[in-house]
Formats: C-alpha cells, sequence, structure tokens
C-alpha cells in the first residue's frame, strides 16, 4: 500500500476496497440500466470516440471471431399527395450479409396520427421512436392538443443532433396529418431535419427513387399512390441485396392512418411477371 | 562425298530428302546390343543382352532394364548414356503426369510424350538425335502393352519385336514362334530363345536382363529366377 | 517441353499473374479469403520395431468445419509416411511433390529411400519458400538404419524425436507422451499409446477433431490404419425428412437424354 | 467485405444413389446491387460433368476458360472423355500453381465417372485443397447456410426424386437467409441415362 | 460520375452515354461522343479513367477492324465482347492495368442483337439492360418497370428518356447531353441525342 | 462505468504513446434455437463454453430461467451475458417487490432491449433470444441484436451457428418455399419442436466448432419448465 501512496492513487476508485455497500450495488445497478429511468441517460463507454472504436473492433471480427453487425439496410419511401401522406417501407433486416429478419416492422407507430419510418440501425430508431412517442404523448397531455408533426420531428432531430458523431445511425421520416394537414420530415443521425412532398431513404433508395419519380404527381388517386409506393418499393427489392420480405404500405388521412397493405415481395413479383408476359403477348 | 556435306551436326535433310544423321543414328541401334520385347495374354515381357567385354566388370551394377512407372518399364539398343537420359526424363513425366490428375499415366502417353522428346532432338538447334531405340512396356486398362520408340520419335505398338544386332533374325524367330494365347511364363522361354539367337558365347543369368510387367506392375528380375528360366531351357 | 511448335501447357511452377491485381484489389478494402486449415493433432513415436503415426481427420474454414474426415497421413514412399498440419493445400501438395521426388529418388538409387533424405527434402523446400508455405509436419519411417520421427516446421527447422507432435492440440497430445512413453514400447502399447494421446488434441482441441487415423510402420510393412477410432459420430436425428414429390415449385424442366439411340451404318462409297 | 462476395452466388452439390445433383442461383451482382438474374454458375463440361465455380466472376470466367483449354487438351491429346476424378486432380493442381495469388473463387465438380457410373463429387478452397467426401459439397456466399440445411436434410441413397427435393430445399432456404445470393435457381440431376434441368420458382429479392 | 446505359430488343441494341468529360471539378467539354463505331454492325461504349477509356478502345477496335481485314469477316458480337473481355483481364494483371467500363453492342444476322456488360475488373455478362456509373443506379429500376421482350425501338428511346430524365433530377453530377445510338440489321445509326432541353420540350 | 477509473486516463494523445487496438471482447461461442407454438415454447442452447481453439466448459448452460414463464438464451462474450443477466435478475426481483407479481415476458422482452441499448456505444457483444409465454398463454421468441433491437418471431436461431440453422427453422417450422397443401403440413406439436431443435443441434455441432457437448432443451408451458438434454460430439 505504501507504493500506492508514493504514486498517489490510494483514493483512486479501483483502490477502494471490494466490500461494497449495498448502496454501491445500488448505484451500480443504477449505471447499468440507467436509461430505464430517463432514456437520455445512456452509458458512457471507457474511451473516447465509440465510433472509432467500434469500426475498429468490427473490422478485427475476422481474426477475433468478435462479429457485432447491427441490423441495417432498408427502403423505405414517403410522398404526400392531394389524398394526404403515403408511407411504403420493406421488412429486410441484414446484418453483414446475412439476413436476420424478413419481416421486421420498419413503421413505427407514434400515435394515432403520426408514423416513422426506420431506416440505418434497426435498435436506434426503434429506441428513439419509442422516447419520441412518449414525447409527443407527454406534449398532449402538458397541452391538451395533438403535437405538429413540425414539433415532434424538431424533438427527434435535437435528440439525433446530441449524440452527432457518436456512431448513431438513422435515417427516418416521420409523416403525420395535423392541423396544418399532412405533414411529411426527414430526419437523420446527423441532425439534419427538412420537410418535403418526397422522399425515399434507405440502401434501395436510389432504385426506389426512378420508379417513384417517373409516375409521381400530386393528383394521384389514393389506389394509383399506393400502387405507386408498392411498386417503387417493390423495384428496390429487386435490385438491392439488402431489401426485401414484405412490402407494408401506410395511408395517412386526416382521420388518422391506415395499415392499406403487408404484401410479400415473390408474390407481387410474379404478379408483375405475369403482367408483363401479358402486355408483351399484346 | 555429296552426303558428308549434310551430315554436320545439324540434322538436315540431304538432297535424296533424307536425314543422313538420323540413319546413322539408326545404325548406332542396330549396332547395339540386342533387346527384344513380347506381349502375352496376361503380361508382357522385356529382354536384353547385358554382356560386357571384361571378366573384371561388376556385374549388376548398370542395369539396362529400368522401371519407369510401378507399371510401365523400359529397355534400349544403342548408347547408353543416351538411355540414362530418356530414363531420366520418362520417370519425370510419369510422375508430373501423376502429380497433375492422380491417376498414373497410360503406357501410349509416357510413349507419345518420350517420343515427342526424341522428335525435339531431331529438330533443335546444337543438339544430336539420340543413338537409341527404346522399347517400352507396360499394363494399363487391364491389358498389357508393347512400344517401340526410334531416334526419329517415331514410335510403333508391337505384339512382339526384336531391336538391336541382329534384329532381323530375332523378328523372324518370333514370327514364327509367337501366338496370342502365350503365357507371361512362355513368353519369358521365347524371349530368351530369341535373344540366343545369334549370342556369342554362354548365356548365363549375368549377361541378360529380363523384366517383365503384368497386372501386379513391372519388376526386374533378378539373376536367381532368370538361372531358373535358363535352367529350364534345353 | 522446350520447344514451342504446338501450344503447350504452362511451365510447372508457382504462377505469380494474379499478385499485382490481387493486391490492388485487397487494398480497395476487400478481405482477403480463407483457406482451409488443418488445426490438428498430428502425432508420432518410435516404438519397439518401427514408428506410428497418428492424426485427426478435421479440416476447417475458419469456424466452420469444411471437411469431416480428410485423411492427414500422406503416403511419402512404401516406408515413410507424413503427417501435416497447416493450410490443407500446402501439406497436401508439399507431400505429394516431396513423393514424387523420393520416387525418383529410388528409382535413380535402386534402393529404399532413407528417411533422413524426405526430412531433408521437405525442410530444404520449406526453408526455401520462407515459411510462406505453412505445413507443419510429422515425418516417420522405417529404414535400413532403423525407425525415425522427425517433426519439421514450417520455416524449414526439424528436430529428431523420439516421439513428436504438432498442430494446434500438439500440446494436448504432448502431455499423454510426456507422462507415458518410454523406449521400446510393444506395438501394441503404442498403439494403446497414440490412441490415447490423439484424442485428447481432438477432444480438447476445436480445431481437431472428428476420427482418428493411424499408420504403423514397420521394417518391411506398413499398415494404413484409416479411421482406427470413430471418436465422434454424428447424432442421430429424431425426425424423418422426407419431401412429397412436388414440394418445390418448378418453373421449366429441361431434360436431356445421354443413351446414344441413333445407329450408325456404313455406307458404301460411290467409286466413280 | 470478402472479395469472393463481390458478385455473390453459391453452388451445392449433393451425392445420391446412382445419381449426382448440382445446384446454382441465379444472381450477378456487383456488392449490393444486383445486376443480372440470370448467371448460372454451373456448366457442363463433359457428359456427366459438372463444373460450379462462386466468387468473383471475372475470375469464374478465367478460370472456366483456362480449365476448359486443359480438359480439351487433354481429351484430344489422349482420345479419351476426361473423368471427374482426374479433371478435380487437374483443377487442383492448377489452383495450387496460383497459391501465391490465386484466383478468386471456390470451385465444385458434380459428375459421374464414366465408366464406373460412380457419383462423384468434389469442392476446394482458393488455392485448390480437394475435399471428396460421400454426402455433399457446398460453396459461396451462403456456404454456412448450405451447411447447416444439407446436414439437416441429406441423407444416403436418395433416390434421383428425393434428391432433387432435398437439394432444392436446402438451395432455396439457405440463400434466402443471405443478401448475396438467390434470385432463381437451377438444379441439374445428373443420372446413367439422362441429365434433368430444373429451373425453381424462388424469392426474387 | 459519367454513365452509360444499354437495353436490348428482339432486333436490336440501343446504346446511350453522356457527353460529359471533366476532370478534378472541371468539365472540359460537353460534347465527347463515348459511343464508338467499331464496326458496320458494332458498337463500344466507354467510361473510366480517361486516358484509359480511348486508348483501350481504340486498341480493341483496331484489333477487331485487323481481324476483319485478315480473315475478310467480322468478329461477331459475342465473339468481339469475349476478345474485349480477355483483353481487359489479361491487363489487369499487368503493371498497366486499364480502368474501363463498357458495353459491346452488336448485332449477328444470326444469333441476333447482343448486349455485353463488362466492368473494370472483366467481370462480363450478356444482358438484356445496364448501366455504368451512378447514374445507371437510378436507371435500373426504371428498365425494372418498363422493359419487356418485344421492347421497340421508339420505346427503348422512351425508356432512356425517363432514365435521363430521372439521372437529371437526382443525380449531384449535371449531366446536360446524352448520345444515343442503336444498331440492327441495318446496321449502327446515331439517333437524336437527348438532352435536358429536348426533354424539356 | 466510472467505477472503472478510466477517468484518469488522459483523453488527449501524448506525444510518444501509442494506442493499441481496443479490444474488449472475447467471443465464447454457442448457439441458441427458439421456437414458440400455441401453447408453449420451446429453447435450447449447447453446453461449450470456448474461446479461441480451447474448450472452457462442457457443461456450461446457456439458458437462464427468468420467471416460470420466461427463459433467456444468451451466447456470445460470456462476460458480457453474466453481467447483462444479472442484472437483469435484480431488476425483475425489485419489480416483485414493487408491484407484487412477476414480470410478464413481453415486459422482460421490452426491458431487454432498453437495458441493451442503455449501453449503445460500448456494447454488449451476446446474441439473445428471449422465449416465454406470452399474456394469452400463447409461446413467443424474442430475439436482439447487440444493442437491443428486438423483434417478435415464432422461431429463431442465434449464436455461432445461428447461420447454419436459421434457414432450417425456415422450412422446417415456417414451411418456406414449400407448395404444399395446408393439410400436408406438419403441424407444429411440442414433441416435433423438440426434435427439430435438437436434429439442429446435431447438425450444428457436425459443422460448426464452437457447438457441441450436449443440449439444454428448456419446454415452457404454463404448467411450468421441463429441461432435457441431449448427448452431442465432443470433439
Amino acid at each position: 500500500m505504501a507504493l500506492a501512496e508514493i504514486c498517489k492513487i490510494s483514493n483512486a476508485p479501483y483502490m477502494r476496497p471490494n466490500a461494497w455497500s449495498s448502496a454501491d450495488v445500488e448505484e451500480e445497478q443504477k449505471g447499468l440500466m440507467c436509461n430505464l429511468a430517463n432514456p437520455y441517460t445512456l452509458a458512457a463507454p471507457p474511451f473516447e470516440n465509440p465510433l472509432h472504436n467500434l469500426n475498429q473492433i468490427q473490422a478485427n471480427g475476422d481474426k477475433t471471431g468478435v462479429k457485432i453487425n447491427f441490423d441495417h439496410g432498408t427502403t423505405t419511401l414517403g410522398f404526400k399527395f392531394k389524398g394526404g401522406v403515403l408511407l411504403a417501407v420493406d421488412s429486410r433486416a441484414t446484418g453483414g450479409s446475412y439476413i436476420g429478419s424478413q419481416s421486421m416492422k420498419k413503421i413505427v407507430e407514434i400515435n394515432q396520427f403520426m408514423l416513422g419510418t426506420l431506416a440505418g440501425g434497426a435498435a436506434d430508431c426503434v429506441y428513439w421512436d419509442r422516447v419520441l412517442s412518449k414525447e409527443c404523448r407527454l406534449h398532449e397531455l402538458r397541452n391538451k392538443e395533438r403535437i405538429s408533426v413540425a414539433a415532434a420531428s424538431k424533438i427527434m432531430a435535437n435528440i439525433a443532433h446530441e449524440y452527432k458523431g457518436m456512431g448513431l445511425s438513422m435515417g427516418m421520416m416521420l409523416a403525420g396529418y395535423d392541423k396544418r394537414g399532412p405533414g411529411l420530415y426527414y430526419v437523420d443521425s446527423e441532425g439534419s431535419r427538412t420537410p418535403g412532398n418526397l422522399f425515399s431513404v434507405g440502401s434501395g433508395s436510389l432504385y426506389a427513387y426512378g420508379v417513384l419519380d417517373s409516375g409521381y404527381h400530386w393528383d394521384l388517386e389514393d389506389k394509383e399512390a399506393q400502387e405507386l409506393g408498392r411498386r417503387a418499393i417493390y423495384h428496390a427489392t429487386f435490385r438491392d441485396a439488402y431489401s426485401g420480405g414484405i412490402i407494408r404500405v401506410y395511408h395517412i388521412k386526416e382521420d388518422g392512418w391506415v395499415n392499406i397493405s403487408n404484401t410479400d415481395c415473390m408474390e407481387l413479383h410474379y404478379m408483375y411477371q405475369e403482367q408483363l408476359k401479358q402486355q408483351a403477348a399484346k | 562425298m555429296a552426303t558428308e556435306r549434310y551430315s554436320f551436326s545439324l540434322t538436315t535433310f540431304s538432297p535424296s530428302g533424307k536425314l543422313v544423321q538420323l540413319e546413322y543414328a539408326l545404325a548406332a541401334v542396330s549396332g547395339g546390343a540386342p533387346s527384344v520385347g513380347i506381349i502375352a495374354s496376361n503380361g508382357v515381357v522385356i529382354a536384353t543382352e547385358n554382356k560386357h567385354k571384361s571378366p573384371l566388370y561388376e556385374q549388376h551394377s548398370v542395369h539396362r532394364v529400368e522401371m519407369i512407372y510401378n507399371h510401365i518399364g523400359m529397355v534400349y539398343s544403342g548408347m547408353g548414356p543416351d538411355y540414362r537420359l530418356l530414363v531420366k526424363q520418362a520417370r519425370k513425366i510419369a510422375q508430373t503426369y501423376y502429380l497433375t490428375y492422380k491417376e498414373p499415366i497410360p503406357v501410349s502417353q509416357l510413349v507419345q510424350r518420350v517420343a515427342t522428346l526424341m522428335q525435339e532432338y531431331t529438330q533443335s538447334g546444337g543438339v544430336r538425335p539420340f543413338g537409341v531405340s527404346l522399347l517400352i512396356c507396360g499394363w494399363d486398362n487391364d491389358r498389357p502393352y508393347l512400344y517401340q520408340s526410334d531416334p526419329s520419335g517415331a514410335y510403333f505398338a508391337w505384339k512382339a519385336t526384336a531391336m538391336g544386332k541382329n534384329a532381323v533374325n530375332g523378328k523372324t524367330f518370333l514370327e514364327k514362334r509367337y501366338s496370342e494365347d502365350l503365357e507371361l511364363d512362355d513368353a519369358v522361354h521365347t524371349a530368351i530363345l530369341t535373344l540366343k539367337e545369334g549370342f556369342e558365347g554362354k548365356m548365363t543369368a549375368d549377361n541378360i536382363e529380363i523384366g517383365i510387367c503384368d497386372q501386379n506392375g513391372f519388376q526386374r528380375l533378378d539373376p536367381a529366377s532368370i538361372k531358373d528360366y535358363l535352367a529350364s531351357i534345353p | 517441353m522446350d520447344l514451342d511448335n504446338a501450344r503447350e501447357l504452362p511451365r510447372a511452377g508457382f504462377n505469380f499473374d494474379n499478385c499485382k491485381r490481387n493486391a490492388t484489389l485487397l487494398n480497395r478494402g476487400f478481405k482477403p479469403p480463407i483457406t482451409t486449415k488443418t488445426g490438428t493433432t498430428i502425432v508420432g513415436i518410435i516404438y519397439k520395431d518401427g514408428v506410428i503415426l497418428g492424426a485427426d481427420t478435421r479440416a476447417t474454414e475458419g469456424p466452420i468445419v469444411s471437411d469431416k474426415n480428410c485423411a492427414k497421413i500422406h503416403y511419402l514412399a512404401k516406408n515413410i509416411y507424413c503427417c501435416g498440419a497447416g493450410t490443407a493445400a500446402d501439406t497436401e501438395m508439399t507431400t505429394d511433390l516431396i513423393s514424387s521426388q523420393l520416387e525418383l529418388h529410388r528409382l535413380q538409387t535402386d534402393r529404399e529411400v532413407r528417411v533422413v533424405a524426405a526430412n531433408t527434402m521437405l525442410k530444404q523446400m520449406l526453408f526455401r519458400y520462407q515459411g510462406h508455405i505453412s505445413a507443419a509436419l510429422v515425418l516417420g519411417g522405417v529404414d535400413k538404419t532403423g525407425p525415425h520421427i522427425y517433426s519439421i516446421h514450417p520455416h524449414g527447422s526439424s528436430d529428431k524425436l523420439p516421439y513428436a507432435t504438432m498442430g494446434s492440440g500438439s500440446l494436448a497430445a504432448m502431455t499423454v507422451f510426456e507422462s507415458r512413453w518410454k523406449p521400446d514400447l510393444s506395438e501394441e502399447e503404442g498403439k494403446k499409446l497414440v490412441r490415447d494421446a490423439d484424442p485428447t488434441g481432438v477432444f480438447n482441441d476445436l480445431g481437431s477433431g472428428s476420427n482418428i487415423d493411424l499408420c504403423v510402420i514397420r521394417k518391411g510393412s506398413v499398415e494404413y490404419l484409416r479411421n482406427y477410432e470413430l471418436a465422434n459420430k454424428k447424432g442421430k436425428r429424431q425426425l424423418d425428412y422426407r419431401f412429397k414429390t412436388g414440394t418445390s415449385t418448378v418453373l421449366h424442366t429441361n431434360i436431356k437424354d445421354l443413351l446414344v439411340t441413333e445407329r450408325v451404318q456404313a455406307v458404301p462409297m460411290e467409286i466413280s | 467485405m470478402s472479395i469472393l462476395a463481390y458478385n455473390g452466388g453459391c453452388v451445392v452439390a449433393m451425392r445420391g444413389k446412382d445419381c449426382v445433383a448440382i445446384a446454382t442461383d441465379h444472381r450477378f451482382g456487383i456488392q449490393a446491387q444486383t445486376i443480372s438474374t440470370d448467371f448460372k454458375k454451373v456448366f457442363h463440361i463433359g457428359p456427366r460433368m459438372f463444373l460450379g465455380l462462386t466468387g468473383l466472376q471475372t475470375d469464374i470466367l478465367t478460370v472456366r476458360d483456362r480449365l476448359m483449354f486443359r480438359k480439351n487438351l487433354y481429351e484430344t491429346r489422349e482420345n479419351r472423355e476426361m473423368c471427374p476424378k482426374p479433371f478435380s486432380a487437374m483443377m487442383s493442381s492448377f489452383l495450387y500453381e496460383h497459391r501465391f495469388g490465386p484466383y478468386f473463387i471456390e470451385p465444385v465438380v458434380a459428375g459421374l465417372d464414366p465408366k464406373t457410373m460412380e457419383p462423384f463429387i468434389c469442392n476446394m478452397d482458393l488455392i485448390g485443397c480437394p475435399n471428396a467426401p460421400d454426402d455433399f459439397v457446398v460453396a459461396g456466399t451462403c456456404a454456412e447456410q448450405l451447411y447447416g440445411m444439407c446436414e439437416t436434410l441429406w441423407k444416403p441413397d436418395l433416390e434421383p426424386d428425393q434428391l432433387f427435393e432435398v437439394i432444392a430445399q436446402s438451395i432455396v432456404n439457405a440463400f434466402d437467409r443471405d443478401a448475396m445470393s438467390g434470385w432463381g435457381a437451377t438444379v441439374y440431376i445428373i443420372e446413367k441415362d439422362k441429365i434433368t434441368e430444373r429451373t425453381l420458382k424462388t424469392r426474387m429479392d | 460520375m459519367e454513365t452509360l446505359l444499354g437495353i436490348k430488343g428482339p432486333d436490336f441494341v440501343m446504346l446511350a452515354a453522356d457527353t460529359t468529360h471533366a476532370r478534378s471539378i472541371i468539365v472540359m467539354k460537353e460534347d465527347q461522343n463515348k459511343i464508338h463505331k467499331v464496326s458496320d454492325s458494332l458498337l463500344i461504349s466507354t467510361v473510366g479513367e480517361s486516358g484509359d477509356t480511348e486508348q483501350f478502345t481504340e486498341f480493341i477496335s483496331k484489333n477487331i477492324a485487323l481481324y476483319k481485314m485478315r480473315n475478310g469477316y467480322d468478329l461477331s458480337p459475342r465473339e468481339s465482347a469475349h476478345f474485349t473481355r480477355k483483353n481487359l483481364a489479361e491487363y489487369l494483371r499487368s503493371r498497366t492495368p486499364y480502368q474501363v467500363f463498357m458495353f459491346v453492342a452488336g448485332y449477328d444476322p444470326n444469333a441476333g442483337p447482343e448486349l455485353t456488360f463488362i466492368d473494370y475488373l472483366a467481370n462480363a455478362l450478356p444482358v438484356n439492360y445496364a448501366g455504368h456509373g451512378y447514374g445507371a443506379i437510378f436507371a435500373s429500376s426504371i428498365y425494372d418497370r418498363y422493359w419487356h421482350p418485344n421492347i421497340t425501338q421508339a420505346e427503348a428511346y422512351d425508356v432512356f428518356k425517363k432514365c435521363i430524365a430521372e439521372i437529371q433530377k437526382r443525380l449531384v453530377v449535371n449531366l446536360k447531353n446524352f448520345t444515343v445510338a442503336v444498331v440492327d440489321k441495318d446496321g449502327v445509326r446515331d439517333l437524336e441525342p437527348i438532352s435536358a432541353a429536348s426533354l424539356a420540350a | 462505468m466510472s467505477r472503472l477509473g478510466f477517468e484518469q486516463f488522459p483523453d488527449y494523445q501524448v506525444p510518444g504513446m501509442k494506442h493499441p487496438d481496443f479490444s474488449p471482447y472475447e467471443s465464447n461461442g454457442g448457439s441458441i434455437v427458439a421456437i414458440a407454438g400455441d401453447d408453449f415454447a420451446v429453447i435450447a442452447a449447447d453446453t461449450r463454453l470456448s474461446s479461441g481453439y480451447n474448450i472452457h466448459s462442457r457443461t456450461q448452460s446457456k439458458l437462464f430461467k427468468l420467471s416460470p414463464q420466461t427463459v433467456l438464451g444468451s451466447a456470445g462474450c460470456w462476460a458480457d451475458t453474466l453481467s447483462l443477466t444479472g442484472s437483469i435478475k435484480v431488476r425483475m426481483q425489485s419489480y416483485e417487490h414493487t408491484h407484487l407479481r412477476t414480470m410478464t415476458t413481453e415486459a422482460v422482452a421490452q426491458m431487454l432491449s432498453i437495458a441493451m441499448y442503455n449501453r449503445r456505444f460500448f456494447p454488449y457483444y451476446v446474441s439473445n433470444i428471449l422465449a416465454g409465454i406470452d399474456n394469452e398463454g400463447k409461446g413467443v421468441v424474442y430475439s436482439y441484436d447487440p444493442i437491443g433491437h428486438c423483434e417478435k418471431a415464432t422461431y429463431r436461431a442465434g449464436g455461432t451457428a445461428g447461420t447454419l440453422l436459421q434457414p432450417v427453422l425456415d422450412n422446417q417450422i415456417g414451411h418456406k418455399n414449400m407448395n404444399l397443401e395446408d393439410a400436408d403440413k406438419i403441424k407444429l406439436t411440442k414433441e416435433r419442436a423438440v426434435s427439430v431443435a435438437s436434429d439442429t443441434f446435431i447438425s450444428a455441432a457436425e459443422r460448426d466448432i464452437y457447438t457441441g457437448d450436449s443440449v439444454l432443451i428448456n419446454i415452457i408451458t404454463k404448467d411450468g419448465i421441463e429441461v432435457r438434454t441431449l448427448t452431442l460430439r465432443q470433439d
């Protein structure tokens, strides 16, 4: 112990006696799950620059056998048109090139009038959407009025900006119907937030845009819009390895959102192929 | 002499369309010790004379019948040193083939490749043709094979043949004695008898060499078993 | 063949054509592929009348078993065998190559090759490649000078030992030898010793597994006991996975008949 | 990402009773982008012999061309059909020649020996370490998934019809869990007297 | 950043290529032709590292011309594509690899039209439709949506118009003009270029 | 994390100091399979604990009984598994004392997700699968990625052999890619679920070097948890 005195580390936390008091245990417990009480306090990593460190660990995965793959990859799209807001998403979650799930829910129902889509890190999106959902409900209780899409997206953008550079990966759309009419916002983990008429996010978004742009205009009928969204996602799943599974289409109107369809890609593919054959036969 | 103009070290055509160097090489072969090969119904035998001029010579030190691969053997008539090189090459060819395809080289392939090598020496600069003819015997596809390869690179498949000194007599003898349903033991006898045609002096187990090849592979007979064969010949 | 008058196969030996391109590709951040490795427990001992070699039979590609029953005791000559650990292709090809050279050597010298010759050929070859050919070998054989065991390391060093182990399970197996090996073991004792040593690697080292191969080399005879002990059997499945015909949806079927039904007939040539 | 997964794709071969089966997916992609869904990685190289190659597509083409050159040379030179066994040995030595600058491919050979009609399957790593078991061999980006499927479904002495179902179910379910392969599949069943080629209906995402 | 597009129909192959020649952040010129007529019924379009594209395309086309001179007939599109791929693959292993992306498009009176996709690694594949460059990613889903096996030349041209409109809308880089060429049984023909102006009209 | 004392390290680069690669993880192997049925859930895990080519234990259960209705299977970095399951158990206990009832499977599933996300920037390296009986008495399976993304499923394989086994479950339990009439599809009984789970482990032990020794199978029904074992290859 004399050495510790000389080195002036006898007061360091790791030099404390090991017999922990129950208070210590409690504190430890709090530390392990502090976000249960307050969702904004996540455990700080024991190193600077978590993004860099995690990348390092992932890059060495082959040597160490440690393969930390977060679920990712997606095609999501949303657009406003005369009939409200339409959202369409795929349902594949991939970790590396392994398909972890073909039936993931990539639309989070925040409340009856607002939906969030998720792209990027699945856990990031779901966790923060849940937090947002809580904030929205609190806002409603405090102000006796539903939160606007603009305000909700601002909360999200603030959260994202707070954690900027820590390695969160999110690209989400928030869509809803409020007193100002239909709203559609894009928010990402860089902290950017922007309203718009038409967005597509995720690894397959480039393909979705191709179909979407060539078929989109404001005066689409409801049925046409739903088909356009479904078709755009279908083409993205065909071309993008990281998108696929079930195509979910949601439509938000003045009286809240409706889940229009959940169709398997395989079914759609052979249906469209059949149509193509008939078209060619003509 | 007209022919001499075309007989310097390169194999060059003479005006009559002959490669004189090759004819000289064949002359070296037909001056060499006789060797015979006979296919039997269940194997094949090759045999040659291995006579030494001096009684001081250590017998059974340099062989004329050589194993190339488990199922292939070879003998020659002509120049011994040239033969050594061909044996070495043939063994290499066989091993390379096995390393590539993991199956033993077919006899026909080995013969073809050795013959190609011999042909190359008739067309390359700075070299002379080999002064040997080879008899290559082997067993694959459940049957025996016997090939002869000449200095020109030409090769033939035989049922039975003789090369070297007295080859013409040997062949005539074989033509008379050969039959398709010969057993291997009979073939060995026939081979010895063929060598005996024109053999000068007494034939002993120490001045001939015999190799046999059947489904169990090739082997050079040791003097003791040659002696047994000789004993049964009148 | 020396003349280029007919297009022939490229010359034997390593080909480095792809190296530059591969280096460029890997520099772009692609990961290099993994090769099949034999983690392996290979052992060899000298007993009274000869040597006994032992090996497991697992080959792995990363954490996946790529071959459950590979033969790691390679033939070198009638009286010499060699166990290999390391990159599977390297051990396979190196022993094949040396086996060929030994055979040429045998034919050239017309006598049984000695174990020390095999050892020298192997270590010289490995040393030439400076460890880039990653083969760790246990060489064993019997010649006129008696039984010999050598262990050869990938960089070309070798030891002559009464008992040797190599591979990822070598320490486990060595414990058994260290405690139980003694000079002049009988064949039965020797087999039992190897049979006891190898499974320590098979069971306790994840790089080794499946069955045990044994090779007993005596003066004048060899006994190669492939799968001497089936140490690990595949469990018995509880269900019968049988599919009703038509379970998989087929889009088109195309059948190609291989039996030649055509009859060839000789048509006499017209002679004018 | 491993360079072997750059273009995606997988191949599996299985032994049955007096028959062998080999199956391939159809995807040709450049990393995550699917370019074509009509690239079969299995080539019919002899009357009863198939060669499957997975990995980098440019090397698939190059290796196929070079092997065909060597095989044709063998066949014309020796005037006989090349059996699967020597073909595999030749491929192994070809790949090992490039030990220090390998082609980024993993080959699979399936066929019947023309003389004995004995089924033969074999795969190798990219530097030519041969592996010829008596059950099944796999290669490609979803090798792990295929190992799981085949280990569970395969059993000895499958008749051609059952073998087809087993191999079809194996490959389709395996690549459905892999992003880099899929988009259609073809199964070849090689029997003594005929070769049956079946194209499967699969997911196209 | 440059973009190539290609579509094969039942009796023709149509290619489109942007005309931008850029260096670093500067556009050097706007009328660079990237579709090269190699023979009466063969087109090669190339993008990639500048310098490599011209050198390699010229090397290939002159060799194809040489083949015709020597043998008195043209290489078929399939053969040309294989020749191109093989050369690219061999150069890839040399000290001076070419970094080019290309389409070999041709019409063979017997085998019909053929469109081959070749990228810088010498990956090669006959395709019905494909593209090179960032723009092609946007185009690929439009192909999937509007291509069909009996597509006519007019329809194909329309698909290109859709693709180019999308590229001009979504791609960060400004690709103003695209040249279009077609090869069919009547040989090689240039079509009206597609530009932002012509799309607006 | 402050207890670890890392705050005393200077967080800037000191000249001449070399930053070694930070590798706080180890892969300890192991696989988990879970299948949910109408009124039961089956969860199985092998009992091998390894690191590199070494086996630490042949009898380590990777299944954690959290309540009579809920079992968590956890493989990956064993230290992380212990830390995570320990704190989950404490939490559940305190919940029980506070609310005087056991946490339901759904609640555990959600809490686990949040607990894992707490370590977003220094994740637990674990592959978690939670199986149990839900409020309505049906079997459920939840699976997680390392940072707590949670998905409800009916069957799931995880751990080192997860990639090998998932397609088998897709095929045998999910009837994927099978063109069968509903009548031909084999109904999922408890016995079949157990059989499929054991068979998948037999396959995994053949090919995955980190899976072996034996399997522990927990069968969760409303009446409690039945435990079965099966011996696997030992190599």
